[in-house]
This record gives structure tokens, sequence and C-alpha cells, in this order.
């Protein structure tokens, strides 16, 4: 039962857990989105493919057909792809302006930068 | 069938229409004014709905005609309309307060986006805590959240920057938590009203879907609400942020957080069910234990004011997760008083340091010193604040933690009323290195302060000082909904 | 059955990702990995969502990247301290995510809840209530709209965030 | 590449096809895969396909980047505004049934429209967040 009734969730799981370590692990920037792009759309599959139903097909009416796979989380996920799309492209402009300002988009050394400059500050 | 049946709606899509009228018109002055008309409308809106829910109970609006667990489903009960009033109420005195401020802090071309910023946040923020379906939060959510990392971005500081990317990163790890947990809600029950959800859970009580659920949706929003070990974006956010944007979120972003997250324990998952299935409330308990200890400790070393108050915050939110951990009523009666009270505090202690940022170029220990003969109004003004959050009587901080205190007591747990105690005293620690830095000592010639506070900042700073003591002493709104709100959740009302 | 070799081969994807350091190959496998995705939406019937992810995920958001790694050229540094508590993390994240789907109904398992709550009035009324063949579109614009105008505030959000982020000043405009 | 004739060309046939194909995704929506979003998209695909060819102030000169940041509001206050009709019409916010005298047609309606405003927002977006990107690299060089 439990190989083959539940693998996509398994595949899902990996992938989900893959964005995430990538998201808290890596010191790059855009690494990051990239892993927090991939934690957020392996979501998708928790969603669509457990209204997947073998032998059905998509939920477009159509009188030749009877079982149609459950819409609603389509609706729910299309809404969620726009979410990840705008959270990237804001994420992606915040790294543009970082890089213009720290000259450097690694995490450890952007706050190597911050602490040199805070010591800095306090002295004078 | 007048307007006042459709005010559900009409609380969320007036500030959401503003936001791109705002795009469109640009301008010097318009966008300002009709993000101010605005959250001024969604205010006596707000009101108008406590005073409905409290004459005929719950309102439930269906958007587009369609009946609940179909539709999208608007629901005002009574903790919904104290939190709308809360987070409008908040907006429409940060917004004539912003005018000045952002004058000061943010490039010209950027105004009218800061606007727009700001409307949308509190389209966001409003839209969490009236919706009654479980997607719907997370939509809303994603609202105020992208606006608010703009608003952190926007920042004079570079490190503004960085912390708004860093909050990015927690924020989205945590929306799409919650994500994963409405998921696994809806693949148990089939549904999305939240209400529905809750009635069809008790046919797979205690499922490992649902416990999984669960989990997820305390670290999703508790990231979202800055409990303790995943508190890390929010010193940095409020400390590099506009003034404005800062003094707006840490009386109302957290606080929402804080709603959905009680929201989802009283009306989805049965409380008593699901608290006593897992050691959530043991874990709650430590959570917030740790949080009040180590965020005030911390807070004492901070050089930079704004940096202080944002540790005292993440200890605050120690106090509000405390009560939710009691499951009593009296508990959570404390939680939602304080939800309020610390709001209010936090909200006029972040206005008071914009005004000292704008006059004294920053909110350093250093340049500070004595401000308490530059700016003794200002001063005065915090200093107030400072005992409410230390919880002297008079003043609201007081109301919160008294009923703390008596949760604790009839939870027959004396020791916890000790450290509750305790950890007020670092409250006076790090209030007391402010009174050291601006009363007692000289004012630093190299600074030279000639600017005053606009009374447009001034006035509306005021006013929060004022409801902090006002409300320390009347608390028949306060106290008198959070008691009605707590027996409404722990009657099995929904 | 196509769709776990699809699952398997997007596993591989974003095995190489988390190895590689190569920003760019990242992005580009990153498109892979979209292109996938769509692939298997299409093959569990979510045609409208597969279409969305490959314009998006395949599309919008590789180009988005690519053009962010142009402005800030740049390769990924190797990590100066082990990843133990991301680690330790993902391992505990993946165990309540176990724990949890154990406890879901199968793959395709008609008898599952989702499927008798909710949904069956979407497809057997529409054609009375709405009228649209395409139960997707109905529910997005019509019975769950107000979440879509939630989404599209959400892009609006981000279109006038990236113009507050990269805007130039008016200066650095003319020089 | 912006001098080569064959990608001028070629770009001049494709991009009616595009834009052609963007209209059939928007409207077929009811009917089949495709929406509001997907067309948004590939109308504002066209644009920067446009721009990659022929230059960014090109394109700017085609589709001016105040009017792309009016299409950005514009489409929020489209679908909003389908919800206020709702509510002027004496039905509930976004109620499309009161659009029209036949329920159904009012539903008609409302999608419609809503579907409108969100592609105008989308391609709006989409496109000036490629503008922002895109002019952001210029003056780096």
């Amino acid at each position: 039962m439990i190989s083959g009734g539940h693998f996509t969730y398994f595949i899902t799981i990996f992938l989900m857990i893959a964005g995430l370590f990538l998201v808290i692990a890596r010191g790059n920037l855009i690494k990051k989105l990239i892993g927090l792009g991939i934690f957020q759309t392996s979501v998708y599959l928790l969603y669509i493919a457990p209204g997947k139903l073998v032998g059905g097909t998509a939920p477009i009416l159509s009188p030749e057909f009877t079982i149609y796979s459950n819409p609603l989380p389509h609706v729910l996920i299309l809404t969620a792809i726009v979410v990840g799309v705008a959270t990237l492209a804001l994420g992606l402009a915040l790294v543009v302006r970082i890089r213009e300002a720290y000259d450097t988009i690694e995490e450890d050394e952007i706050l190597a930068v911050d602490s040199a400059h805070e010591t800095e500050v306090q002295t004078t | 069938m007048t307007i006042a049946t459709h005010l559900p709606a009409l609380q969320v899509v007036i500030p959401l229409v503003a936001a791109p009228l705002t795009v469109l018109l640009r301008g010097r002055h318009l966008p300002y004014f009709i993000s101010l008309a605005a959250s001024w409308i969604a205010l006596v809106i707000a009101l108008l709905l406590w005073q409905q829910v409290n004459a005929h109970g719950t309102i439930s609006y269906a958007i587009g005609k369609w009946p609940a667990p179909w539709g999208i489903e608007y629901r005002v009960d009574q903790l919904t309309a104290f939190m709308l009033v809360l987070v409008s109420g908040i907006a429409a005195l940060v917004l004539p307060y912003s005018r000045a401020s952002i004058e000061n802090e943010v490039p010209p071309q950027q105004h009218y986006l800061f606007y727009t910023m700001f409307s949308l946040c509190l389209t966001g923020l409003l839209g969490i805590s009236i919706t009654g379906d479980a997607f719907n939060i997370f939509v809303f959510l994603e609202i105020s959240s992208l606006s608010t990392y703009v608003l952190i971005a926007l920042g004079r500081n570079r490190r503004a920057l960085i912390a708004s990317y860093q909050y990015l990163i927690m924020g989205t790890i945590g929306a799409t938590f919650i994500v994963i947990g409405i998921g696994l809600l809806y693949l148990m029950t089939g549904s999305l009203n939240l209400a529905d959800i809750g009635r069809r859970l008790a046919q797979v009580q205690g499922t490992r879907p649902v416990l999984a659920a669960l989990a997820f949706l305390t670290v999703g929003i508790s990231l979202k609400l800055a409990l303790f070990p995943l508190h890390q974006w929010l010193p940095d956010a409020y400390a590099h942020a506009p003034s404005a944007v800062s003094s707006f979120l840490a009386a109302t972003a957290t606080k929402v957080a804080v709603y959905v997250l009680i929201r989802f324990y009283f009306s989805v998952f049965d409380a008593s069910q699901v608290l006593s299935q897992l050691p959530m409330q043991e874990m709650m308990l430590i959570l917030a234990l740790a949080g009040m200890f180590a965020a005030s400790a911390i807070a004492i070393y901070q050089t930079d004011l704004k940096r202080l108050f944002a540790y005292s915050s993440v200890a605050q939110i120690g106090y509000i997760i405390l009560g939710l951990s009691f499951n009593s009523p009296t508990g959570l009666t404390a939680t939602v008083v304080h939800l309020f009270n610390h709001g209010v505090t936090k909200g006029a202690i972040f206005m008071l340091l914009g005004a000292v940022t704008l006059v004294m170029g920053g909110s350093t220990m250093a340049r500070i010193q004595g401000l308490g003969h530059r700016m003794p109004l200002v001063s005065f003004g915090i200093v107030l604040c400072g005992l409410s959050l230390i919880g002297v009587p008079g003043t609201v901080g007081f109301i919160s933690k008294w009923y703390l205190l008596l949760a604790a007591i009839e939870q027959g747990q004396g020791w916890l009323v000790f450290l509750i105690l305790l950890s007020s005293l670092l409250a006076v620690v790090y209030v007391w290195r402010f009174v050291e830095a601006a009363y007692f000592r000289e004012p630093r010639k190299d600074i030279d302060a000639d600017t005053r506070v606009p009374w447009s900042m001034g006035l509306p700073s005021g006013l929060l000082v004022i409801a902090c003591i006002y409300f320390g002493l009347d608390t028949s709104f306060t106290v008198g909904s959070s008691v009605k709100i707590a027996e409404l959740l722990f009657g099995g009302m929904r | 059955m196509i769709i776990n070799v699809l699952l398997v081969l997007m596993a591989f994807t974003v095995w190489v990702i988390i190895q590689s350091r190569n920003l760019f190959g990242v992005i580009v496998l990153g498109g892979i990995y979209s292109f996938l995705m769509a692939t298997v939406l299409v093959a569990m019937d979510a045609v409208d969502v597969a279409m969305t992810e490959a314009s998006v995920g395949a599309g919008i958001s590789t180009v988005l990247l690519l053009g962010a790694l142009y402005l800030c050229r740049s390769e990924e540094a190797r990590p100066m301290h082990k990843p133990w508590l991301p680690f330790i993390v993902s391992v505990a994240v993946a165990g309540v995510l176990v724990y949890g789907t154990l406890g879901l109904p199968e793959f395709s398992d008609p008898q599952a809840t989702i499927h008798h709550h909710v949904v069956p009035r979407y497809l057997n009324e529409i054609q009375q209530e709405v009228d649209v063949p395409n139960v997707v579109t109905a529910v997005l614009a019509s019975y769950r709209g107000y979440d879509t105008l939630g989404e599209t505030t959400v892009v609006f959000t981000a279109g006038a965030g990236v113009i507050a982020l990269l805007r130039r000043r008016r200066k650095g405009r003319s020089s | 590449m912006r001098n080569d004739l064959i990608l001028r060309v070629i770009a001049k046939l494709l991009i009616p096809f595009i834009l052609l194909f963007a209209l059939y995704v928007q409207f077929h929506g009811d009917f089949g895969p495709g929406g509001g979003f997907q067309a948004g998209v590939i109308l504002a695909a066209s644009v920067i396909f446009y721009a990659l060819i022929y230059g960014l102030d090109d394109a700017i000169k085609v589709v001016p980047e105040p009017l792309v940041e009016s299409m950005m509001a514009l489409g929020v206050l489209i679908y909003a505004g389908v919800g206020y009709a709702g509510l002027l019409l004496g039905g509930n916010f976004l109620d499309y049934f009161v659009l029209d005298p036949n329920p159904v047609h009012g539903q008609h309606r409302g999608i419609f429209w809503v579907e409108v405003g969100v592609a105008i927002t989308v391609s709006g977006v989409m496109l000036k967040i490629f503008y922002m990107f895109a002019a952001r690299g210029k003056s780096d060089d």
C-alpha cells in the first residue's frame, strides 16, 4: 500500500525538503531564491496529485466524458503560481539593489561588511 | 438592502481600490489624500461593524452571492471586529504621521508608491482578519507581506535591503508552511471554509494529516508573528524601515498573525481537543517564556533605540503567547487585551522614535543623550510608554499583565507569577537605559537639533500615548470586548 | 507510469541543482525543472495549471533570474561552515511531512473526501449556474472570484514594488 | 544581434501571431485552458520579444512606460469595478448574477470583464518588471 499509493507524495516531500534546504543552507542570495522557488513549486504537487483520477480527464466539461479531475486545487495552485512569481520578482529586485549597495550577493560577506561598518560607527 | 449590509466587503475593497488609484493618478498630493481617506473610511466601517456585531452577533457575507463552502465568505465576529478596529485605527493615525516622516526619509519620486504600498498592506491585514476562508487568508497574507517587504526596503540605510530580503525569505517560508497546512486540511475535509473545515474535522479528528497540518500551520504562523526562535527577521526590519512603517508594523502586523493563530486554534481545530493531543500547551509555554527572557535580555544590550524596542516586541509577543498557552478563558482574555494594548504602546513608541530620528538624525543611544532637555514632550511620551511596557498601574501594560497573572494564579502555577514579575524587571532595565541617556546625560554639542517636530507627526503620536493611559484607566472597551471574545471562543460557538 | 518517471527526473534535476555552484547552469536547470513540472501537471489533467507553470515557471521566472544574474555577475562561493542546522531542520520537516502524508488517501483514490465535498456542485451544477465549460475558469473567476481579485492585487503589488525598488533617481538617468 | 536583418523580419512576422495567440488564449479561456493570466503573460512576452530584437528604447517608444504603469493599476480597477458594479446593481460584492437580467448571462459578462482586468494588470506588471530590470542593466555598462 505504502510504496504504490504514496509514491507521488514521497517525491513531493523530497522536492520540498531539497528546496527548503537550499533556502536555509545556502549563502548566495540568488541560489536561495531558486531554492525558495523549488520549495513553493513542490507544494503544487501536494495539492494537484490527490485531485487526479486515473481514467479521468481535465475538468473541461464535455458530453464525452464523465470523470474529471478535481478542479478546485487547480484554481488554488494557479493563484499560488502567481504569488510565487510575484515573490521572485520582488526578491530579485532586492538582490539587484543589494549587489549595488554591497558589491556582493554572498550572505556571509554582506554580514561581515555590516558588522565591520557597525564597529566603525561605534568607535567614532 | 442598504449599504450597511455590505460593510464587510467595503471594509477591505475600499483600501484595495485606493492602491491602484494612487498609481493611476500619481502626483504630489493626491496619493496621500486618497490613502488617507481610505484609511479613515476603513476606521469608520470597522467601528460600525463592531457596533453591528455587538448588537446582532456574528455577520456572514457571501462574496459573489455564492454560499459558504463553495464561494468565499466574510465572517465578522467580535474578535474580528476588535482586530479591524485596531488595524484600521492605527492606520488612520499612522497615515497623517507618515506625510512629514516620509518627506524626510524616502526619495520624492517614490512617495506615491509608499502610499500605494501602505494601502495594500492595510488591505492585506484587514483581509486576513475578516475572511472566513482558509485559502483567502493566504492570498491576503501575501498582499500584506509583499507590500511590507517593499515598505521596509524603502528605508534610508542599505541595511534596510538586507532586512527586507531576510524577511522575504522567512516570510515566504512561513507562508508556504501555511499553504501546506491548509492543503493537508483540504485533503482531509474537502473544504476551504474555516467554519466548514472545523465542523468536518470532527470526523477525522486526530488523524495523522490533521496533526501534521496543525504543526505546519503553527510553525508557519509563528514565523509571521515572530515567536521567539523564529524572530530573527523582526529586529532588523523594525530598525531599518522608515519610521512610519516601523510604527504601523509594530502595532499591527504581528498582531494579525496572532489573530490567525487564534482563529485556527479555536475556529478550526477545536481548541481543547487539539491542544491536548500534542504537547502544544507545554511547547507554547516554554517558547513564550524563552522569548520573554531572552529577547528582553538582548534588548538591554542594544545601542539603537529602535532595535531595543524591536527586541522588546519579541518579548511582548512572548506574553501574548503565554496567555494563549493557558488554554483558559482568562488566559485568552489576557492575550486579546495585550494584542490591543501592546499594539497601541509600540505604535506610540515607534512614532515617537520617528520624531527623534527626524530631529536628531538617528536613534542611537549616543545621539539621544540629553533628549529630555531637547525634546521634553517626546521623551516624556517614550517614558510613559516604557512604563506601559513594564506594566506600571495606570498604563495599558498593567491591564494585560494583571490578566496574565490572574490566569496563572487560576491554573495554580505560582512560579509563573514569579517569572512574569521577573521578566518585568528586565523591562525596567531596558527602559531605564533610555531614561539614563535622555535625562542624566548632557546633550551632545555637535548635533544641532533645530528642527521642530511638525504637528502632523506630533498629534498622532500624542493621541496614541494618551490612548496608552486612557485604556489603562477605562478598560470597558478593551477588557469588555476581550472577555466577550474569550467567552465566545470557549463557548464553542463558531 | 509516465508520472512516476517524470517525478524521478525532477528529483534528479533538483539533486543536480543542489550540487552545482554554477549559477547560470542552475537557472537553466530550474527552467528544465519547471518544464518537467508542467508536463507532470498535464499528465495529472491540470491543463490550466500546466500552461501557467510553463509560461511563468519556465518562461518569466527564468528570464527574470537570468536578468538578475546578468546584473549581479556572480558565482556561488563555497560555504564557510557545514550546514548542520539547516540539515536538521530539513530532516525534521521531512519527518512531519512523511508522518502526515502516510495518513492521506492513496493516489487517485476516488473515495477520497475531496471528490465528494464542495467539488460536486462545481462539476454538476455549473451548466445551470454559470454555463462555462472550463470548470477551472468558472471557479477561478466566479465561485472563488474574490481570490482572483486578491491574486491580481498580488501581481500589482509586485509590479509597484519593483518600480519602487529599481526606479533610478532622476539625477542618475540624465547623466 | 540587433542589426540582424533575418531576426528583424522574423520578429515582424511573428509578433502579430503572438498577439493573436494571446487574444485566443484570453477569449477561449471559457472553453479550453487559458484565461486572463496566461494571455497577459503572452502579451507581455510579445513586447519583450520586440525589445530583445529592436532594443529597449524602440520598445519603450511603442509601449511607453507611463502607459505600462497605468495598465498595472487599470486592470485591478476593472476587476474591482466589476465587484462594485454588483454592489450598485443591488447584489453583493462581485455578484455577477445582477449584471444582466438573465443571471447566467450576467455570469458570462462578469467573467469576461474580470478576465480582461487580469490580463491588463498581468501584462502591465510583467512588462514593467522587464523594463525595470533592463534599464538597470543599461546604465550599468
